[in-house]
């Protein structure tokens, strides 16, 4: 049951020239949102740029009795809409729709969350974290980034009681290199019987590798897409991905099927094209 | 209150607000977002007779004032759809409009006889002018012996409500209204989307993987208005107006130009809760001019 | 620096940027704003053998992302034209291509043949396209013979350089280009407007005075771009390609989907000094993607 | 010789819930600007909406030591753009064209200037009264609103000498009724010979109330029009208006032959229409 909320801005944080973290007014919204889900945001009022556009639901916000009062959004500028949010004022309005799409299911212990994250890619993990947090599951973050200055809010997930595994590509911070270099590392000296399920959300291609590494060790992943959404409601069937089914393969709607899929489901060599 | 009913043949809809073909899944899909059966109706995903797949994405990509789309006509075929996707209509109460695709006129007739054998289907819309598909469609759509042979073939076999939704893309939409008329046909719905492009100058690829796509949204309403206007010169049948509708003040632009309801797109992108404000304010508007039906404010431009 | 020369017929313009008709006044009137020397070309604004009122006012109204009007082409006449405001644009050394309107092919031709007798008068662009009035123009452009026949009459009467320019509001502008060019056209320019209409909801009356208007602005370059790119593949001679046209890619859109040079109207009227920017970026571009000339990148769109 | 200066606004003043004064840093503009002259501004970035909007120079800014600093503008909310002029915030930037048009031509003693405001028509008297005041010219000012509240800048103009003639609809200040009674009687009582000149700005129907008194009381009267206006440099043909000449009338463009006009010179009837 999504709504739409004409939102207030409540602060935005730049991290950095391209990353910011924007903070919305949506008690409503908040109140339903479950881990890995998304919005659909309208950057501007007016025409120009016309359509909304998908954001991960970042942190939610409590006030000091800690009810819900909203939430943030992780924002990487990349073109107009991301622009106006990178740029927006206190006070602001945006209308927020949502929460959309399939939520990531938190394992329970014994088994352990193993989470990968590449740049804006961490969106989806804070949601998820506090909720294997609250059910005590044990959870690792891989966590990669251009530099030391690119990896947001490691140290919150280390708060929350994650173990954190860093890579840097500069490295400045952690293993130099791709987070999928100690992944592939710690996957090959796992005992077989020990139950990890991975999470992961970055570009494509990274995304991709984790998948392919769940295959070769046998630990079930899930990834959260991020494909060009026009509606996010299953109305316009532009968000399209190919998935496995019995006697071959069909393309599903990401934003009610997905954003979060098990990897083993989608085609691969399909979303390469796509974002 | 003012009488908000629409007459399209034997159907009567509850108000002049439609939800566009292609823009609202097929319903069920915004059932958990507010009462489907509350909008005047649904006129679903275009079907074919078998599933179909649709255009690699990406299918869409944003422009001024509007969007393009090359979805392919992706769907579930109307054998699944009677089977998957009715029952839940019904049970929601929608007022169910299908939109009906074929690449050739026996296809259009099979699909709509499909149709014609299940309850809970209350008008067929014969897309005849989607732009993004190579086969069928717009091949009729742009030839006023291809309307007019598609529309009397499928007049044949349904007494469903029976609505040719034409295409933009030509010289003269209003002969094609005419032509769906002596065919047979209930009402005509237009505008489908223009056919357009967008190319990517860094790639000097174009935007869509199928090239060429459709332009609907804002952009294109004075477009769609004008072509209303001349229809309802042309037709004594209903018109079923659309193309860029966002507002209120938008909807009753198509009615005073001609319409006798509209359908609502591309905004549903942007604002899936529009639907109860678009009705309560053409309420309004009726009440504040003294209009004791909206239809009998169908065509009531005043020349300046 | 790459070559930005643009050949039409016998005339070479020294850049693909042009001033679109009835958004340059006569030209002159940007003059104490920027050297109009600088500009591929000048089209000014359609001309009758005779002066010409127009509509009254009001002639625009804006639209989303774009805008319409209906100025109904008034202009001071072909005589006052050569005596009044030729003289000026020749010492400000602008490249003038004159938009030559007619509500008879003697009266495009007649127009054409005073053109011709005049010095600084680089080219015709014949307007067969405006949606804005009764008689003439659109008369001629929504037909093939008759854009046949005035084509290929005023090319009987002028050596100038003649650029029969086609409106959009057709199924098929690629066949009116053929049209053109089996007439002896030597380039096309398209799109004019998009017939189009606006209504006042509260007072139930065209926004236009003159009821109908032409859509232009960024709304319609989607379909101007179709059209040019579907233009390119039915003719070889050159096309000069419009619609929408505000910014640097938006040019380089054009120019990859098959135009040899473009023109810019509506959004002269937001940013009168975007000229020497296009111009500038267009060359950024051509260098940075290593084109020695802008000429080799016209049609250069590559499939997905 | 326009400039297009990307304006900074330094401050924006609500009047009323419909009026505000929104200032522009723009001194290259201003040093060019000439009494009566108007600029088009872009009341949004982007395209919604596209085209810009004519506006009178209100006042020219100076900084302490009477530099020049840019221009303000007196803003009714009346629509789309007008409204975002109304919301406008310190630090936003407006594109400002200008300045643009046909200006008043300020009349030299003894010839004394009377000049005749109805609502947001008095925005081009300040530039004409500061020109004025320069030359030593007696001035006038016939001004009238709904009621006490929306004289804006009657003090200003009594401080640059000008003798007040206020009116009000309600009475609450000035004259009740129209700003053309108390005009009527004063050129009715004036001596044959006594050098009058009139300037109007306000709705069509007062500027031709005016125009018609002038005409009986043979005394030269200016107009400035607000047609319209989609370019303000005369390349749309927009903005026509009917004036006559040897043989008859035809229409010219008012941002150029204008917005500035000789009352005699207009087909009154022909603007009944248009704004
Ligand atoms: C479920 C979901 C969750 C997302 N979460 C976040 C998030 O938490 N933070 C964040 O910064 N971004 C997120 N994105 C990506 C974000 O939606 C896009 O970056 C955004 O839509 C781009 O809009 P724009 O107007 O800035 O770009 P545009 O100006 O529209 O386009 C600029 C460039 O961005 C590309 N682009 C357009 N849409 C997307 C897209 N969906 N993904 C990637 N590139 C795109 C365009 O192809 C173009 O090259 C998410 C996307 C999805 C589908
Ligand atoms: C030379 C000149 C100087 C002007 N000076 C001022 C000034 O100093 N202060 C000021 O507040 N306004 C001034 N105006 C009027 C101002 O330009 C319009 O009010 C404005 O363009 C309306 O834009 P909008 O987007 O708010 O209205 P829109 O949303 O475009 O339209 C809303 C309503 O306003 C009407 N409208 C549109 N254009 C005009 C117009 N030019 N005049 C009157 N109504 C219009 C429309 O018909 C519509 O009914 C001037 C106009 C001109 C031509
Ligand atoms: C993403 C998308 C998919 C569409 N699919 C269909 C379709 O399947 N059948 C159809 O007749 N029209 C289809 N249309 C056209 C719309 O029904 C409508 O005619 C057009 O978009 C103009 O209305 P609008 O501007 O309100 O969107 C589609 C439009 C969009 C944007
Ligand atoms: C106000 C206005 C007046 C126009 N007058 C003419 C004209 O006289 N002759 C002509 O061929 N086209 C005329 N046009 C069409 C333009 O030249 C151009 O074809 C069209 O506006 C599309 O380009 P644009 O989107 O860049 O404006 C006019 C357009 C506008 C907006
Ligand atoms: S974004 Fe519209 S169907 Fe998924
Ligand atoms: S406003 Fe464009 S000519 Fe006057």
């Amino acid at each position: 049951m999504p709504v739409d909320i004409p939102a207030v801005v409540l602060h935005n944080t730049r991290l950095s020239p391209d990353y910011n973290v924007i903070a919305l007014q949506a008690p409503a919204l908040a109140a339903l949102a479950a881990p890995g889900q998304f919005v659909m945001l309208k950057t501007a009022p007016g025409l120009d740029p016309l359509l909304r556009r998908p954001f991960s639901i970042f942190e939610l916000l409590r006030d000091d009795n800690g009810a819900l009062r909203g939430l943030t959004v992780l924002n990487k500028r990349v073109g107009i809409g991301t622009g106006l949010l990178y740029d927006a004022k206190p006070g602001d309005q945006i209308s927020c729709l949502g929460p959309l799409g399939r939520p990531f299911v938190p394992v329970d212990a014994p088994a352990q969350a193993w989470m990968v994250a590449g740049g804006v890619g961490l969106a989806p993990f804070v949601t998820l974290a506090e909720a294997l947090a609250a059910r005590g599951t044990s959870m690792t973050l891989f966590y990669g980034g251009r530099s030391a200055a690119d990896l947001y809010y490691a140290e919150w997930f280390e708060a929350q009681g994650a173990r954190l595994v860093l890579t840097t590509d500069d490295g400045s911070r952690g293993e130099p290199g791709r987070v999928t270099g100690p992944l592939a590392r710690e996957l090959a000296a796992l005992a077989p019987e020990a139950a990890v399920t991975l999470y992961a959300c970055g570009p494509t291609p990274m995304m991709r590798a984790v998948a392919d590494l769940g295959t070769t060790h046998a630990r079930t992943t899930f990834v959260s897409l991020e494909p060009v959404m026009g509606c996010g409601m299953g109305g316009c069937y532009s968000c399209v991905v190919r998935v496995h089914r019995p006697g071959g393969t069909h393309l599903v709607r990401s934003c009610i099927d997905g954003p979060v899929f098990d990897a083993s489901a989608l085609v691969w060599d399909a979303l390469a094209g796509g974002h | 209150m003012a009488d908000l009913s629409v007459r399209i043949g034997s159907l009567t809809l509850k108000n002049p607000i439609i939800a566009a073909s292609g823009c609202f899944g097929y319903g069920v899909e915004y059932a958990k977002a507010f009462d489907i059966s509350t909008l005047g109706g649904v006129a679903v995903k275009g079907l074919f007779l078998n599933e179909r797949e649709g255009h690699a994405p990406p299918r869409i990509v944003e422009t001024p004032a509007g969007m393009l789309n090359a979805i392919g006509l992706q769907g579930i075929g109307v054998h699944r759809f009677v089977a998957e996707k009715l029952p839940e209509l019904r049970a929601l109460g929608a007022t169910t409009i299908v939109n009906v695709c074929g690449t050739t006129i026996d296809e259009y007739c099979e699909v709509s006889r499909v149709l014609s054998d299940h309850e809970g289907v209350h008008a067929i819309e014969l897309n005849i002018s989607c732009p993004n598909i190579k086969e069928g469609g717009i091949q009729f759509g742009c030839s006023l012996l291809g309307t007019h042979d598609v529309v009397s073939a499928v007049r044949k076999v349904t007494s469903l409500p029976l609505i040719p939704k034409l295409t933009p893309n030509v010289t003269d939409p209003a002969s094609f209204a005419r032509a769906s008329e002596e065919a047979g046909a209930d009402a005509v719905s237009l505008v489908n989307t223009f056919l357009a492009m967008a190319i990517d100058v860094e790639t000097r690829q174009p935007k869509l993987t199928n090239g060429m796509g459709g332009l609907s949204g804002p952009a294109i309403r004075p477009i769609a208005v004008r072509m209303v206007y001349e229809c309802r010169r042309a037709v004594k049948i209903p018109i079923i107006g659309m193309g860029g509708i966002a507002t209120v003040e938008d909807a009753l632009e198509f009615i005073i130009a001609g319409a006798d309801a509209v359908q609502v797109g591309t905004a549903n992108f942007v604002d899936p809760f529009l639907w109860q404000g678009l009705i309560n304010g053409i309420n309004a508007y009726l009440d504040r001019h003294g209009f004791a039906s909206v239809a009998n404010l169908v065509g009531q431009v005043r020349s300046r």
